[in-house]
């Protein structure tokens, strides 16, 4: 009472009195919460280290395409009596996995409530029966992929050993291979060179890996038909690398003494200044075939709008999918994505190559009859099979 | 008219035009632009590498929580400059496999899982039109395109032949959307020398 | 150390959590030390340019001063918000590196004119589904024909997901092959000097 | 030689000129042009439209880099206005690579001149660390022991916004940003390892090669290239978040002109080709 009588707090108990009254009556206004989730359960969260424990519930029946529900907030009790905040899901969700602070061996209760935005909270629902956390040894949820690795490693091991035995393992023809023989012929009736570019990346691009097995029998045609080959090399490494290639071709062509040592080089790491480099070559040189194989960026277009305007035949392979559209408008040839491995075991006939591309074949047999049977199923309302690949 | 007085806006427009200078033809400009721009791109990255990596990573753990643990991926990570040298060069094969190794581990199963088997989920229909026949169509076609153990003749032949139509349509949409990403490039670079630096336009 | 890896993931014990922590950050580690024979590897191959006196190498020079001068601000008076570092980023490395994508958005034009012919009915195809997805993901298209953006976002969502798809289930069991290969030790090309 | 052959030998110069006018011009010329809105950015505009205000944050990651930056800044900053003017918490993260954390205090700069965000308590920006794959695992785990401290060199314990954060588990959503495959990353490592929800942010480019993860549902949803961001910022119009300047939206006249100008040469192209090709066969 005393205060009352000086103004300033006065105003200060009518502020503090009219806050929350306004506030409260702004709430009010709209009563009518929604009704609490039913049902919950908790238990310790499978396959995890412990510390964690997963919590469901059935939905409030206010929950659908345009219901009061919001969300619903978590709380949780190791006593049964004080229950704390946990977390809180959006609307539609009748899951929650409890990773807050949770111990091992330690029983804990949980309760759910719904929340709307302007109808305030529902009441609590029921507790749920106590659960305990703990660790487990082996994630039966990834069962799948356990299995999915063991199986694709032994078929693997077993086509890459039956290679090495010498068994024959079939790959079908890749066009645009077919058509670097008839390349090759060309520009030896043309007297022209041929351009090697093998890709921008560095070795230990599988892109580039595969370049270089195909480098190695092409240059090897290449000296036999006593054409040229121009390889220029964006990094040093990979430089190096396609020498020995080169000159091993023309050795086992039995003709070291024409090889030239000046035709495989290295010109500068910069991306755009090797493009410009190797653009200046076609136009000066016009080789008769371009082949751009392994990995490209950006630059694709320029050397493949380049090539185009000299007028050679281009061939060109790459993984880099962004990049294949430009090559396959401007290019003659393309060899489009795994095509570029497959090419590269064809004509390397490695063990290993052929090996891991004859298991990843049986990789796609599998994919497909899993893709084909999971639709006839599916169609048909059975999911078991469906859920075979649930991650 | 509300040209910038901001003198690095200035720096920057003077770069820009430097590049596009190289439209024109090879110049000095150009290269001018971009031996400079490799050295600040590294000298940039260092001092990141600095405050974000050795620090929290190395020093951090060294000094002030004595985890000497870290002493061993250290000691991995000086072999890789076993390189500079001829004879020790072979050193470098310790870190890189375990770097290799490490990853290829963790990718394998998660590769499975990201890879195949959710695509693999998402391939199989459960509800039948027209859309999902053609979705459904184009995956069976495409991977049977890329089955290398049998030659592409006869009903085979076909259906690979079905599969790279849908790749080339896939492409075309990839090449549509390629188009448009270097043309919103150079919008972002039109707006910056008209809005940031001339202020011509909003 | 990849079987390591991979057996781990199956495992969700805590102490398989706490070594796997490790080994990431062992990783970064590494990482570190990488980059840094990478920075060593471009200063020696601008060094040699100087030295050999080749063609333009006195730009060699603009390089160093780049980067040194860039680092010593860096290092020396911090990175974040309103420092030299972030002002050097902000206005001389986004704009140049910016500027050299953007060019080609010109050399695309270029190459549309003169290159980018319906070789064959597969390009043709190519060619047409490029045309409608440009017209389509303007505004433009729209005026044209108010159903193009659904048309578009359906052949992006059918047919283009259905190969992308079958291409990257392909890739995937590539990648795949590639990380067993590593860890099984059949595979060391990328060790340097092939096997 | 006839008048197609020696149209096909026009010097390059003039088609750089052409399009640089076909960009320039309708900048100046102020042509706006509508945007009608596609399913995947309703989708990611939506999963950020349902995060809850002042509770878990999103984290927004800057995985791209000065070379992406007209495509794929205004898609940052548009998200950004959308959650600050909503009072979502932020986790900005510099990405994957270093230069990241640049493009993510760039956005910073531009969106708090608009609103008043505090470090800490509505955002957190996290810096770069290395090792890519490694750092988003690492996540998974431990947010605040991958990063020891913010990106200002705060340590994050003491930052009052991310109490209670510690991994993936408290983040309702990650939008990658980025122009390179890091959001397959995300989606392999935080998403198939942690059940991570991921939305993402990328160049036209990329876009194309993502939507079989937007099929699965891998991703939350898609921005795709200036166009994605233009629509995000028409949801953000509608929805009455404030926005300064609509980058993106101004630039779809351009964007427009442009396509013309590609699709006609293109056309040209080829009608020059067939017609030379047959009068080389005639001949």
């Amino acid at each position: 009472m005393l205060s009352l009588r000086s103004p300033i707090p006065a105003l200060l108990v009518c502020l503090l009195l009219s806050t929350p009254v306004f506030l409260q009556a702004q709430e009010t206004e709209i009563p009518d919460p929604p009704p609490p989730p039913r049902n919950v359960v908790a238990r310790d969260n499978p396959d995890d280290g412990g510390h964690a424990v997963m919590v469901t519930w059935d939905l409030s029946e206010d929950d659908f395409e345009g219901g009061r529900v919001r969300g619903y907030a978590i709380h949780r009790s190791v006593d049964g009596e004080e229950y704390e905040y946990v977390g809180y899901v959006g609307k539609g969700t009748s899951e929650f996995r409890d990773t807050r602070e949770v111990l091992g061996n330690v029983p804990y209760y949980y309760k759910v409530l719904a929340r709307s935005r302007n109808h305030g909270d529902s009441e609590f629902s029921a507790p749920s029966a106590p659960a305990i956390s703990r660790a487990q040894v082996f994630h039966m949820g990834r069962l799948n992929a356990a299995i999915a690795t063991v199986l694709f490693i032994s078929l693997i091991l077993y086509y890459v050993r039956s290679a090495r035995r010498g068994k024959e393992l079939f790959i079908r023809r890749i066009a645009g291979l077919d058509a670097v023989d008839e390349a090759v012929g060309r520009a030896t009736e043309m007297g022209k060179p041929i351009l090697f570019v093998p890709g921008l990346s560095t070795m230990s691009d599988v892109a580039t890996i595969a370049a270089i097995n195909i480098l190695g029998p092409v240059a090897k045609k290449v000296a036999e038909y006593d054409s040229s080959i121009i390889v220029p090399n964006r990094n040093p490494i990979v430089a190096t690398v396609t020498r020995e290639v080169v000159k091993g071709a023309y050795v086992e062509a039995g003709r070291p003494d024409a090889f030239n040592e000046d035709s495989v080089f290295f010109i500068t790491t910069s991306q755009f200044a090797y493009t410009a480099a190797v653009d200046g070559i076609m136009v000066r040189e016009k080789p008769a075939t371009n082949l751009f194989l392994g990995m490209f960026w950006a630059e694709s277009l320029i050397l493949a709008e380049t090539g185009a305007a000299t007028g050679a035949i281009q061939i060109a392979g790459t993984d880099a999918v962004a990049q294949l559209p430009f090559f396959v408008t401007a290019c003659d040839y393309t060899i489009i994505g795994e095509e570029l491995y497959a090419a590269s075991a064809y004509l390397s006939r490695e063990p290993r190559l052929l090996g891991s591309l004859k298991a990843q074949d049986w990789g796609k047999v599998l994919i497909l009859f899993f893709v084909v049977a999971g639709t006839v199923l599916g169609l048909m309302k059975i999911e078991f099979l469906s859920n075979l690949f649930n991650v | 008219m509300n040209i910038s007085t901001n003198v690095w806006v200035w720096i920057a427009s003077g770069f820009t035009l430097c590049i596009y200078s190289f439209l024109y033809g090879d110049n000095p400009f150009y290269r001018f632009a971009e031996y400079l721009f490799v050295g600040v791109s590294v000298g940039w990255a260092m001092a990141v590498v600095w405050y974000n990596s050795v620090i929290p990573k190395i020093w951090t753990p060294l000094a002030e929580n004595n985890q000497y643990w870290v002493v061993l991926p250290c000691l991995l990570g000086v072999l890789v400059f076993s390189l500079f040298t001829k004879k020790q060069s072979w050193l470098v094969r310790w870190p890189i496999a375990f770097v290799m190794g490490a990853s290829a581990g963790i990718a394998v199963p998660v590769d499975f899982q990201g890879y195949i088997f959710e695509q693999l989920q998402g391939s199989m229909l459960t509800v039948l039109n027209v859309s999902n026949a053609v979705a459904f169509i184009g995956v069976v076609t495409t991977l049977l395109y890329f089955y290398f153990s049998k030659e592409h003749k006869g009903v085979f032949g076909r259906f690979a032949g079905v599969g790279i139509w849908f790749i080339m349509v896939a492409f075309g949409a990839s090449f549509g959307y390629t188009v448009m990403a270097r043309i919103s490039l150079l919008i972002g670079r039109m707006q910056f020398l008209l809005h940031d630096w001339l202020g011509i336009i909003e | 150390m990849g079987i390591l890896m991979m057996v781990q993931f199956f495992i969700p014990h805590p102490l398989s959590t706490r070594l796997y922590r490790a080994v990431l950050d062992s990783m970064i580690i590494i990482g570190v030390f990488m980059l840094v024979f990478a920075w060593r590897s471009l200063a020696y191959f601008h060094i040699n340019r100087i030295r050999r006196r080749t063609e333009h190498w006195w730009y060699s020079y603009l390089t160093f001063t780049g980067w040194i001068v860039t680092a010593a601000l860096g290092i020396g008076l911090g990175i974040g918000a309103g420092t030299p570092h972030q002002l050097i980023f902000n206005h001389i490395l986004i704009p140049l590196q910016a500027t050299m994508f953007s060019l080609l958005a010109f050399y695309i034009a270029s190459a549309a004119f003169r290159a980018f012919k319906a070789r064959n009915l597969e390009a043709g195809l190519l060619l047409v589904a490029a045309v409608v997805v440009m017209l389509g993901r303007v505004p433009i298209g729209q005026m044209i024909y108010s159903r193009l953006p659904e048309v578009v976002e359906w052949i992006m969502m059918y047919p283009n997901m259905a190969a992308q798809r079958g291409i990257l289930l392909g890739v995937g069991l590539g990648m795949i092959s590639t990380a067993l290969k590593i860890i099984m030790g059949i595979e060391r090309g990328y060790l340097g000097g092939g096997d | 030689m006839g008048f197609w052959s020696k149209f096909l030998k026009l010097d390059r110069r003039w088609v750089f000129l052409m399009i640089g006018l076909s960009v320039l011009i309708p900048l100046v010329a102020r042509i706006s042009m509508p945007t009608a809105v596609t399913p995947p950015v309703q989708n990611l505009f939506d999963a950020v439209d349902a995060i809850e205000p002042d509770g878990k944050p999103l984290m927004l990651a800057f995985d791209f880099a000065p070379d992406t930056e007209p495509e794929l800044m205004p898609m940052a900053t548009a998200i950004l206005r959308h959650c600050f003017a909503k009072g979502i918490k932020v986790i900005l993260y510099g990405g994957l690579y270093p230069q990241g954390a640049g493009m993510a205090q760039l956005a910073l700069e531009e969106v708090t001149a608009e609103y008043d965000a505090e470090s800490g308590i509505d955002y957190v920006f996290l810096g770069y660390v290395p090792g890519a794959g490694a750092v988003v695992l690492s996540m998974g785990e431990d947010i605040k022991g991958t990063f020891g401290r913010d990106y200002y060199g705060v340590r994050l314990d003491s930052l009052p916004m991310l109490n209670g954060v510690r991994n993936y588990d408290d983040i309702p959503l990650v939008v990658d940003i980025s122009g390179s495959s890091v959001p397959i990353l995300w989606v392999l490592y935080a998403g198939a390892r942690y059940g991570q929800e991921v939305g993402v942010g990328t160049t036209a480019v990329s876009a194309a090669q993502y939507y079989p993860f937007l099929q699965t549902g891998q991703f939350a949803g898609m921005l795709g290239g200036l166009k994605g961001a233009a629509e995000y910022e028409k949801l953000n119009e509608d929805a009455g978040v404030r926005q300064i300047r609509k980058r993106a939206s101004i630039g779809m006249g351009s964007q427009s002109i442009a396509h013309i100008l590609m699709i006609a040469l293109i056309v040209l192209g080829n009608i020059g080709y067939f017609v030379t090709v047959r009068k080389g066969r005639n001949a």
